[in-house]
Order: structure tokens, then sequence, then C-alpha cells
């Protein structure tokens, strides 16, 4: 059963990648990428990461697709054609295979005997209702048990707030100037 | 009574005064110079104090940057023979140098003052280093601090020689010299010049002719073949740098680093039994009868002078690959006698130039007739260089010679030989000329008599006095290096 | 579509629903799925839909510039703020313990404190991310219209003087 | 307070980033800045103090969670050394930013530039205390992030510094998750995300292909982000048209991070034991790394651009820290943290005085700075110092990383890498020679600029030149600091 | 090929990050390669959630029965966190497309590159 569920998403998601890399205008590779990530959500949600999907589709569908929009409506409609490159579509699939030899050497897909589930985790799930007491593990583990790496993942988001200030200057400020004096650069 | 301490920080401490002296002097040149001359005076006096007295161990660090590697001064026999070299020549240099400037009007003095007692600092910080670091800091400043000397008229030419002078002195020190440097840290765990050596039994014998090689091409100031073309090139430079620094200062440096590093790196001892050193003796061989050679075919009095500099430092890197304690002992005795013959010759050379502007040894004919001081002079040194007795040559080439008999080295007695044959060919050359051939009418070389002035004429005197000199008290100069 | 009046009425019903939810999101994520992150980011679309339906300045009119970096700043400040009393209050960075006196309490406390700080930076951040995009976006056409207009009365000018 | 220094390394910083988002006039932007980088200074001195004065690892809780549940802040003599390095060069650089920023960046954007500033040394900071694999990633994405927007500011003078940002954080988040990837392996294997119980786990379980790749993709990640030759093509751009003060602050630490953090990853939890870290790994960094140093060398040589010779020349350099480390030996990876902390000196020292040249020609090459050694000589002799540690010239801390690097090749019965070694470095002579000639023995070019420097221009190279003479001539607390460092990986466990 | 079958899910993932990751790398459009760095990236967040997924588990908010297999809750915290930073990178990788295609008028890869030279080439004329 939930190899029927995964495998179709998979095999779903490999489809949209496919036909988003293929496609020629932008827009319809936004947009088929919104709905790979809306695909993907679908799937964290299979296999029991709630808040990662629900994440997923806020971010991969919603914010990415809005920013990439706004990019969308000041660039080229279509991209330049390109055959295939070789020596990427080389390191690709050596990447691939390389990740496919040490996945043959992991514990099987679902197994409880794994050493993830019998490290660590298991406390995790017993202190958060003993220490923290909240029900929502994955929020215990998150505020309170690596809440430093939140705070990491909050300030990350502030850096980018930050960077994409500097770059692109938030609102109006100063592009009329710029403008003006690329203007006068053309002219002189 | 003097510690040998305060000898240490006085000699190289001097010349340092010396060169802020000029530089606070400059709006006074008479001052300048004067304070100059003293100073060396006072060195000179420092120098042949130490000399007399001898190392007695002292050793004096500076700097310490780890346990092994440190700064630091540590005199012995070699060294206090070099600095005696240089710190007696400096003073009458010295005074050449004021009169040269001033007789051919040269621009920029005080720059040329300020670096000649840098240079002057460095080669006495080079004689009495402690160990192979301190050496190598000060072989580098040595180098950078000729450099505006060599550079000092300015045109494009000097410019030109001046980036060969530097490229190939600093590039073979960087990358040869440096690396031995290291390997021998590496190996032996220090660097502290040591009576015996500090390689032996510590390093595979295969290894050492190889290490060897590092110094022997890392050490360009040596002028081994094919590593001389900075100092043909150095000559661009006015005469009484070619004088103090290319007869004294930088190549004795050179050869003196040679020395130190067969006699206290490698050991005499071990050379000999890993007969690590058969290769150079060939090369230094080479180098003798080459340069030798290519100074028969030039005519420019002062590039001659040049390679003949080149074959005569061949004769103290054969005495250093020779191994033997007797070719060591006539090696560091030729630094001297060679020092005091080569700078005499320049001199000469530059007391010509300021009296006549000539520099090509075809328009001399007939010139010592105008000059016979400075050509009477000339012909002494010219002597001493082709080791004829009774002038100080003649000690150190005998010495060298016996060397090469302890060593059964048949074929570097004929050498040696040749090479006399040869000097006397070319340095003989030019006093016959000047002395006997008819003046061709209208040159420079016909007229009364015409010598540079004093101040010119009396060093080269002294220079070839002590030629002389060096012949009849060479017992004090004889070092042993037994063990 | 800032002059339809439907999508006007939807977004007027839609809005203030949307911040009720991501509200819902920020303070039941101890016992659901959610927590600050998810909710910034709806409270943040929330005013991005009410910036594309009533036009960006009446949007930055609602949350103004300044505003905005205090909200991106203040959020991370009291993240980190909440990590520094702990430290006051004697304990390691972070640790919600110290609090209060029942540790359960002070990690409830804690995880509160730290979430609202992630739900502001976020909804902050997201919102001024879609700003500086729209703006630039908005700013690049109108500049490209003054320049093609410019450029007409250039070419009429021209025209003229050559008649 | 002393037990709370190590989260206060990184969260002086951090939170103070924010704080400055919101000043708005840029002489209080700067000057809050050069409080913060001063601070966390003083605090990594306090740290290498506390660390080498009680020989002890200091470890710290996280919110209050013991590791392996939660997240450990560790200094130990490696990071302890590595600390005062970022926030040396930091303090320095932001001191000469004041200049360099006011000439290269429009004053609105200071208190932004300066907030990205702090976050990128906070987020260098976090990777060196932290004790946590996951961690390590966050901290490294808060430092890449804010350098490409700090690489992309170039573009006020350049408009290739947008490129080059954007090729910067293409690569640099390709980088970032392959570490992920071989970190996720990791996990799986061991369930565990602290590097200490990684390091027990793994010592546990036997030697798995997948340990192998994970092994391969965090290593194959961090080479990207410590630009080791070839994945170095992104260096040179960012680096020669970021504005000068930020590729000062790059140039000295950011890829020195990524040394460590890759020492830390293969030493501190694979360990010297592990087959593919002695056979795969050592074997991968010598090759490349003396490859590196010529490619880099050669490169810098035939340069005429100050920022991109230099950046060039920092693959090199790089080059001879990758040869240390893959030495395998405690005596090469000590060399290897010898030359990593002076080159962070030397490099600094050089990319903040061609600032003070770039400031005012805009950029420096080779013509603008022909004749300068008259006009702004303690600039153009900072250079020339700088120059000779990189040739490793005694008396420089240059000479003291190629003094033990050697060693250490030769030790380990290296003899021809130590040559190839010693020669790319004394190449080195070269394209500094270039440099003197053409500021001291080429007269000015009629109608060039004149320049002209103040003491506040050339005191924060000079400081970083003192500092690497001084390291030159007083180098026994460096080498032992930098012997201890590496014993943590080669002592301390397993 | 018990053991493929066993992991299928993972080698699933591998093709599709495979496929972004050419993206990323094969010279191109900007955009595009935005694309394909978040679809690599998407496809290690599977790789992760992958291996916290428990056979017949439950995601992991505590029920208060003892019998109940939770999925490990760790993995996704981790790449909660993960696909913020990813959101942040995307966010600064878009500013800068629009400032390239601003100054540059293209996003083509091969076209900047060529633009860069022509100013490398226009600044040392400029110099000499």
């Amino acid at each position: 059963m939930g190899f029927i569920i995964d495998a179709t998403l998979i095999a779903f998601l490999a489809l949209i990648a496919i036909s988003a890399l293929r496609r020629k205008r932008l827009f319809g590779m936004v947009m088929l990428s919104g709905a790979f990530s809306l695909v993907a959500a679908t799937l964290f949600l299979v296999l029991d990461a709630v808040d990662v999907a629900f994440t997923e589709a806020a971010v991969g569908a919603g914010i990415s697709t809005v920013l990439a929009l706004a990019t969308l409506s000041l660039v080229p409609a279509e991209e330049k054609p390109h055959s295939i490159a070789i020596v990427p579509a080389f390191l690709a699939l050596t990447t691939g295979l390389l990740l496919s030899i040490a996945v043959s050497d992991l514990p099987e897909f679902g197994a409880a005997d794994a050493p993830i589930h019998n490290h660590v985790a298991p406390e995790f799930i017993i202190g958060s209702e003993e220490k923290i007491g909240v029900p929502n593990v994955v929020t215990s583990v998150l505020a309170s048990y690596r809440g430093y790496d939140t705070l990491g993942e909050t300030v990350v988001v502030f850096t980018a707030a930050i960077a994409v200030l500097l770059i692109i200057g938030g609102w109006t400020r100063r592009e009329t100037e710029t403008a003006e004096s690329t203007e006068d650069d053309h002219a002189g | 009574m003097l510690h040998s301490e305060t000898l240490i920080y006085a000699l190289l401490g001097l010349p340092l005064v010396a060169s802020l002296g000029v530089l606070l002097l400059r709006k006074w040149p008479n001052l300048r110079d004067g304070q100059a001359v003293l100073i060396g005076l006072l060195t000179a006096a420092c120098a042949i104090e130490f000399f007399a007295r001898g190392a007695d161990g002292t050793s004096l660090t500076l700097l310490a940057m780890t346990p092994s590697l440190s700064i630091s001064f540590t005199p012995e026999p070699l060294g206090l023979l070099f600095a005696l070299v240089a710190g007696c020549l400096w003073p009458l240099a010295t005074v050449y140098t004021i009169s040269y400037l001033r007789g051919v009007h040269e621009d920029n003095q005080t720059r040329f003052m300020f670096f000649y007692a840098i240079a002057i600092h460095a080669a006495m910080a080079i004689a009495l280093s402690g160990n192979l670091l301190t050496l190598f800091v000060f072989y580098e400043i040595l180098t950078f601090s000729t450099y505006p000397l060599v550079t000092h008229k300015g045109t494009e030419d000097a410019r030109q020689a001046g980036r060969v002078y530097l490229g190939i002195l600093v590039a073979s020190s960087v990358v040869f010299l440096l690396f031995g440097i290291i390997g021998v840290w590496v190996i032996a765990g220090t660097l502290d010049f040591t009576a015996g050596g500090i390689l032996a039994g510590k390093i595979d014998p295969i290894y050492v002719p190889f290490l060897l090689g590092l110094f022997a091409f890392g050490i360009g100031k040596a002028a081994l073949m094919p590593l001389h073309r900075w100092l043909p090139a150095a000559m661009v430079a006015p005469t009484p740098v070619s004088a103090l620094l290319h007869a004294v200062a930088v190549v004795k440096a050179g050869v003196f680093t040679v020395l130190k590093v067969a006699i206290y790196i490698f050991g005499l001892d071990f050379l000999t039994s890993t007969g690590a050193s058969e290769w150079l003796i060939i090369v230094a061989s080479f180098s003798i009868l080459a340069a030798s050679i290519v100074a028969l075919r030039k005519t420019n009095l002062k590039a001659r002078l040049a390679y003949s500099t080149v074959s005569q430092l061949g004769y103290i890197v054969l005495g250093a690959a020779l191994a033997s304690p007797l070719a060591a002992s006539g090696a560091a005795l030729h630094i001297a006698t060679h020092a005091a013959g080569k700078i005499t010759l320049f001199f000469c050379a530059g007391a010509i130039y300021v009296a006549h502007h000539l520099s090509d040894i075809k328009d001399m004919d007939g010139l010592g007739r105008r000059m016979p001081i400075t050509y009477g002079a000339f012909a002494l040194a010219a002597l001493s260089i082709i080791g004829v007795p009774p002038l100080g040559g003649a000690w150190s080439k005998f010495m060298l010679m016996g060397g090469a008999l302890d060593g059964q080295h048949m074929l570097v007695l004929v050498v040696l030989m040749v090479s006399s044959l040869l000097n006397l060919v070319y340095l003989g050359e030019i006093v016959l000329r000047g002395f006997f051939a008819p003046a061709k009418a209208g040159s420079v070389a016909d007229g009364g008599y015409a010598e540079a002035p004093w101040a010119c004429v009396v060093p080269l005197c002294i220079t070839a006095l002590i030629s002389i000199l060096l012949f009849f008290s060479v017992d004090f100069f004889i070092l042993s290096f037994t063990g | 579509m800032q002059d339809d009046p439907v999508i006007r009425v939807i977004a007027k019903v839609l809005i203030p629903t949307m911040m009720l939810f991501a509200l819902y999101v920020q303070f039941h994520g101890d016992y659901g799925p959610g927590g600050g992150f998810q909710a910034g980011v709806i409270f943040a679309a929330a005013f991005i839909l009410n910036a594309t339906v009533f036009g960006l300045n009446r949007g930055r009119h609602v949350w103004p510039a300044r505003l905005n970096l205090l909200g991106v700043a203040l959020g991370v400040l009291i993240f980190g703020g909440t990590g520094v009393a702990t430290m006051v209050l004697g304990e390691n960075f972070l640790s919600y313990n110290a609090l209060s006196d029942d540790p359960i309490a002070g990690q409830h406390l804690g995880i509160l404190l730290v979430e609202f700080g992630v739900g502001l930076t976020v909804a902050a951040v997201m919102v001024a991310l879609f700003f500086a995009f729209a703006g630039r976006v908005s700013h690049v056409r109108l500049l490209n219209k003054t320049r093609a207009h410019e450029k007409t009365l250039a070419e009429k000018a021209k025209g003229a003087a050559n008649d | 307070m002393m037990h709370h220094l190590p989260i206060l390394q990184v969260i002086v910083p951090l939170l103070a980033a924010p704080l400055i988002a919101l000043l708005r006039g840029r002489e209080i932007a700067w000057l809050a800045t050069f409080i913060v980088t001063g601070v966390t200074f003083v605090i990594s001195l306090l740290l290498y103090y506390q660390v080498s004065e009680s020989g002890a690892r200091l470890v710290y809780d996280l919110g209050g969670w013991a590791a392996p549940l939660g997240i450990v802040y560790v200094i130990d003599a490696a990071s302890a050394l590595v600390l005062p390095i970022v926030t040396g060069i930091g303090f320095v650089v932001t001191l000469a930013a004041r200049h360099l920023v006011t000439a290269e960046i429009d004053q609105r954007d200071h208190a932004l530039f300066f907030t990205a500033w702090l976050l990128t040394i906070a987020g260098m900071l976090g990777q060196v205390t932290t004790g946590d694999a996951f961690n390590i990633f966050v901290f490294l994405e808060i430092s890449s992030l804010s350098a490409y927007a700090l690489v992309a500011m170039g573009a006020g003078r350049d408009r290739r510094a947008l490129p080059a940002a954007f090729n910067y954080l293409i690569l640099g988040t390709v980088g970032a998750t392959f570490y992920v990837i071989g970190l996720g392996l990791l996990y799986m294997l061991t369930g565990t995300l602290n590097l200490d119980d990684l390091a027990v786990r793994l010592a546990d379980i036997e030697q798995t292909r997948a340990a192998y790749m994970a092994m391969a993709f965090i290593a194959l990640g961090l080479f990207l982000k410590m630009a080791l030759f070839p994945l170095h093509f992104w260096l040179v751009p960012a680096y020669s048209f970021a504005p000068s003060a930020v590729a000062a602050l790059m140039a000295a630490t950011a890829t020195k991070v990524s040394v460590y953090v890759l020492v830390r990853l293969m030493f501190g939890v694979f360990g010297i034991g592990f087959v593919g870290i002695s056979e795969g790994l050592g074997t991968v960094l010598l090759t490349l790394g003396i490859i590196g140093a010529f490619v880099g060398t050669l490169a810098a040589i035939i340069e005429t651009d100050l920022k991109k010779l230099f950046a060039q020349s920092s693959i090199a350099q790089l080059g001879y820290m990758a040869i240390g480390i893959g030495i395998m030996t405690p005596a090469g990876l000590a060399a290897a943290f010898i030359h990593l902390f002076n080159h962070a000196l030397m490099k600094g020292a050089l990319f903040l005085a061609i600032g003070v040249i770039g400031a005012q020609t805009g950029r420096a090459t080779m013509r603008t700075i022909e004749g300068a050694g008259r006009q702004i000589p303690m600039t153009m002799t900072a250079i020339l110092f700088g120059g000779l540690a990189l040739i490793g010239v005694p008396l420089t801390a240059g000479f003291i990383s190629k003094l033990y690097l050697i060693r250490a090749l030769l030790e380990s019965d290296f003899w021809v890498l130590a040559g190839l070694t010693f020669v790319s470095s004394a190449l080195a002579l070269a394209y500094v020679w270039k440099i003197v000639e053409a500021a001291w023995l080429k007269p000015r070019p009629e109608g060039a600029p004149d320049l002209y420097e103040t003491p506040m221009m050339w005191l924060p190279a000079w400081l970083l030149v003192i500092a690497t003479i001084g390291f030159g001539i007083f180098a026994s607390p460096l080498i032992n600091g930098a012997v201890q460092a590496a014993a943590v990986f080669f002592g301390g466990q397993s | 090929m018990t053991s493929l079958l066993a992991q299928w899910n993972y080698f699933l993932v591998i093709i599709l990050m495979m496929l972004g990751f050419y993206a990323v790398i094969a010279r191109g459009n900007m955009v595009k390669k935005m694309i394909g760095l978040n679809i690599f990236q998407t496809s290690v967040f599977m790789l992760y959630i992958s291996m916290g997924k428990v056979s017949n588990g439950t995601a992991p908010i505590l029920t208060g029965d003892s019998s109940t297999v939770y999925s490990n809750p760790l993995p996704h915290v981790l790449i909660l966190t993960a696909i913020v930073v990813g959101v942040a990178t995307t966010a600064v990788g878009y500013a800068l497309i629009i400032r390239i295609q601003e100054s540059f008028n293209t996003i083509e890869d091969d076209e900047i590159i060529e633009l860069m030279d022509d100013d490398e080439a226009a600044s040392e004329g400029r110099a000499s």
C-alpha cells in the first residue's frame, strides 16, 4: 500500500521535474516547480512529516512561486535553447551513482530497527511528554531540544531579508538616480 | 678590557650607526663622509682586536623564534677572518668612494653612502652569524641593500643589470638555499654552526650530494657557473661598489657561506667519507677555467676583472669541495688574499676612470707611464692573484694545491696551474700594455704624469701593501679546520 | 485586478480569516502541526494578498517600511532575548526551565516566546521580500514607461525641428 | 560569566546584527559594529586563554540539553586557535571598513551592510564553536547568505560583482547541499548529529560503503566551500569584484573556516583510523593541493589586477593547507593550522592595503600602482611585507608555515612533494617582484591620479603586517597552539 | 534485488536529485538554475524524510497511547530548518537575477560570460 502511493507520487514528481526542466517558457517552468513542491508536500504528508508538508506547501508552492513570478515579470520570458551539456550530465550521473552505492548499504526503508530510530529519537518522544509537556514532538525538538538551530534558522531568514534589501534596495530608494546615471552613461 | 659580546655589538652596530649618521648629516657632505670614515676606522680596530683575540665561544642571541630557530651570533675563526677582511677594507674603501663619487660627480651620494654602510652591516652579520637562519636573513639583506648601489646610475642599462642581479641572487637563494636550510633543519633539528658538522650520521649518504647541490647553487653569491651572470652584470655600478662589494663583501659572503656550510654543517670528514663533493670539484674546476677563458676575451677592464673574480671564487668553492683541512684553510686564506688583491685591482680601474675616463683596455696602451703608482699597485695585486711570491696569493694557492694532493686529485693540480697561466696572460697584458706599449698618438695615454686624486691613490697603495704583508705574516691568517 | 469588485469582496472576507488562521497555527503548534514559521508565512500571505488586491501603495500604508524592518529585527531579538533572559536567570542559553519554577511551565513559556519570535520575523521578512520584489517590478515598469515616453517626446521634438 | 563565554562568542555579533539594522546614521552603524567585533575579539582571546591554561575542552549545553539530545558548543585547542583569527581579522578589517565602506558603499546602505557584515562573522564563529554537525550547516548558511549579499555590493563599482555573487550563491548552495547529503547518510548510519557522539558510534559500526560516501559527500561539499582546486573557480571573481573591505574579510577568514570544518569532520568524526580518510582523502588532498598550488601561483604571476592576483594566490595557499592536512600526521595537521593562521594575517593585510588603492582608483592594477611606492609608501610597504610573507621569507610568519609544512612532508618521506611545494611557494617571488617593480622601480605615469594615504587608511593593514612579523619572530606560542590543536584530532579521541 | 526493492524510495529520490543537480550546473538560464536548485534541495529533503519514516508509524504527535509507533521527529525538524534556509537562498538568488537582468540585459550564463569578458577588455583598454 505504502509502496504504491509513494512510488506513484515520486514518479509523478519525476514527471513534473522533467517537464519543468524541458520547458522553454519560464512561466510554465515556475508553475510546474510550484506543482512539484505541492506534490512533494503530499509525499511528506504520506511519510508522516505533517509539519514539513505544511511548510513545504507554504514555502515551495507559495513564497518561492511568488518570488519567481515577480522575477519573471522583469526578465525575458523564454530560455535560450541549450544542448545537453556533457560534463554536467556526467557529474550529475556520477553523483547519483555514488549516492546509489551509499544507499544500497543503508538500513531498509521504514525499518524500525534502524539506528536512527533507536538512538536519541526515542528520548525525544519520551522527553517531549515528560520534560516539556508538548504533544507535538516536532515542536518540542524544534523549539527546545534544538532551539538553537531554530534561532539560527530565524537568523537565516533575517539574513535573507537584509541581503535582498541590500541587493534590490527595497523600495524605490535610489533607482531614479541609478537610472539617470546609466542614462547619462549611454548618452556620454 | 672589552667583552667579546661588546665586540659583537660593535661590529654589527657601528656600520648601522654610520648609516644613520649618513642620513642625519645628509645636509653637510663633509661631516657625513667624515663620520663614515671615522666609524669605519673604529670598526676596523674592533675587527682587528677581535681577530687577534680569537673566538672564545661567546654567543649572542638576539631573537629566539622557537628553541631551535633563532637570530644569533657566534664568532668563530673563519667568521672573524671574514669580519677582519670586510672591516679593514671598509674604511679604505670609504675614503676611496668619497673621492671617486666627488671626482665623477655622481648624484644621490647620501643614498649611496647609506646603503654602502648597510651592506657592510649585513656582511658583518653574515660573518658572525651563529646559525644558518641568521646567515640567510642577512644574506638577503645584503642582496637587497646592494641593489640600489648596482642600479645607482638609474639608466635603463643599470636597471636591467639590477634585474639580473636581484633575479639570480634572490631566486637562487629563495628556491635552493632556503630549501637546503629547511632540509638541514628537518634532518638535524638544529641550524647552529658546529665544529665537525651537524649532519654526520643523521642523513643517508645518498642524499648528501643533493643537499650539497642545494647549497652550492643556492648560494648564488658564490658565482659558481652557471649562476655567475649577475656578477659581470653588476659591473655597471660605480667602481667603489665593484671594489668593495664585488671583490669583498658580496662575493666573499657567498664563498664564505659555502665554506661555512661545508665545514660547520656537513663537516669536512663527513664530506670526504661520503665522497659527496666529488661532483662539486668538477663544477668548480670548470668554473675556474671557463671564467678565465671568458676573461681573456673581455676588453672592458671591469668586465675582465669580474670574470677573474668568478674564476677566483671557484678556487674557494674548490677548497670547500676538496674537503681536506689543508684545502679548507687555503680557501679561507684565499678569501683574505684575493680580497686584498682584487680590491686593489678595482681601485686601480676606478682610478683610471676618475683620472682619464677610460674603461677599455685597448685605450690604455702606455697609460702606466702617466700613472706609475696606480699601475705599480696594479702589477703587485695582479701578481698576488696569479700566485707569485712574495705576495699573499701565493700561499693560498699553494695550500689549495696541497689540499688537492692530499685527496689525490691530480686533475685539480693541472686546473690550478693552467688557471694561473691564464691569470698571468689576462692580467699581465694590462700591466705590460700600460708600461711598455707605445701610447697611441692623441689618446689620453699620451701625456705627462697624471695620477688620480690622492684620496683614490692612497687606498690602493695601502691595499697593495697589504697583499705583500699577507705573504710575510701569513701565520696569523692560517686557520686550522681539523676535525 | 484592483478594480474587480468580486475579488475585492472575496479578499475582504479572506484576509481576516487568514489572519485568524495564522494565529491559530501560531499558538496551536504545541498540539498539532504548525508553529511560528508556518504562521508567519500565512500571516504574510494575508498582507501580500491585501497588497496585490488593493495596490502596493495601500499595502505599504498598512505596513510601513520602517515597521517592517523593526518587525524583522524584533523577532530575532525576542528569540535571542529569551535566551539571554535564561542566562541572566542563571541557566544556560535557551534553557527555558529557568523561566519558571516549574520546568514544564518554563518550557511552555519559552517555546511560546521563541515561536512568537520566529513568527514575527518570518511574517515581517516575507512581507519585506514581497515588497522588495514587487516594488522593484512596479518601479522598473514605471521607469520603462517614463523612458519610452521621453523617447517619443524626443522624437517628436526632433520631427518638429526637422519640419 | 566566564562559563557563558562559548555562547557569547557567537550571540554577541549574532544579536547585535538586528540592532544595527535598526540604526540609521552611518557613523554610528560602523561604530557599533566596531565595538561588537572588538568585544568578540576579547571573548575569543579569553577563550583561548581558558583553554590553553587548563588544557581542558569547554562544553556548553545549549538549552540545558546535554549532547547528544541537544546542541552543544565545544571549545577545544583547535577551535580556540581558529576563533581569535576570525575575530581578530574581523576586528581589524572593521577598523579599515570605516574608510573603505565610506568610499565604496552608498551611505544609505551602511546600516544594512554592517548588519550583513556581523552576520557573516557570527556565522563563521558559529561553525567553529559548534559541536553539532547540523548546526554547522545552519551557521554555514548564515555566513554564506550574508556573504553573497556583501559580494554583490561590489556592483556599485563594477556590474560583474552580480554574476560573481550569483555563481558564488549557486556553488555555495551546491556545496552546502552536498554537505547535507553526506550528513544525512551519516545520520542514517548512527542516529546522531553530535560530533563526538558520531565519532564514537562510527567507530562501532564497520566501515561500510555508505560511510565512505558520507565522507566523500561531506568532503566534496567542503572542498567547494574552501575553494580547493579544481572547485575554486567561484573564488576569484567573488573576491575580486567584492568591495575591498569584504574581499579582505572573506579572503582572510571565510575559506579558513571551511578548512577548519573539514578538519573537524574528517579527523574529529571519521578519525584517522577510518580507511577512507587515511588512504583516500589523504591522497586526494595531496594531489589537488600541489596542483592547486602551481595553478594558483602561475595564474597569479600572469594576473595584472591585484585583487585577482591575490585571490589566485589564495588558491595556491589553500593548496598548501590541503597538503598539510593530506599528510595525515600530527605534524602535517599542525603545519596546516599554522599556515591557516598565518595566511589569514597575510591575506588580510594584503587585501586591506589593496583596498586603500582600490578605494581611490576603483581598481588596483599593475598600472595604477606604477610609481605608487613614493606616493603611498606605507601602503605599498605593507603589500611588500605581505608579499614577502607569502614567499616565506624568514622573520615573517610565512617562513614558519613553510618550515613546518616542509618538515612534515620530509618526515613522512614525501621528498618529491616537498620539493614541488617548495618550488611553487618560491614562485610567489615572481608576482611579488612584479608589484615591487611597478611600485618602486617605475615612475608614476604622466597624468595618473595622485594617490594619498592617511594613518587611518594604512593602520589596519599595518596591524596585520606587524602581527605577521610578530608571529614570524616569536613563533613559539603559535606553534605550540597549532601542535595542541592537531593533537586534539590525534591524541584526544579514539 | 531484495535490497534494491527495500530501498526503492531512496533510489527514486536519487533520480530526482540528479535531475535537479544537472539543471544547476549546466550552463543556462539563471531562473532555470534556481528551479533546478529547488528540485535538487527538495529531493534531499525527501531523502531525509524517507529515513525518518517508520513502517506503520504515525506522525510524531503524541496520542497518549503508549503502543503507538511514531516516525522519527528529528529529520522533520532538520528539514524544516533546511526548507527555510532553502527559501532564504532562493530569495537572494532571485534578487540577484533581477539585478543581473538590469545590468546585463540577459540572464543567460554564456551571454553574461561574454559580456564580462568585454568588460575586462574595456577596463584594460582604459587602463593602458
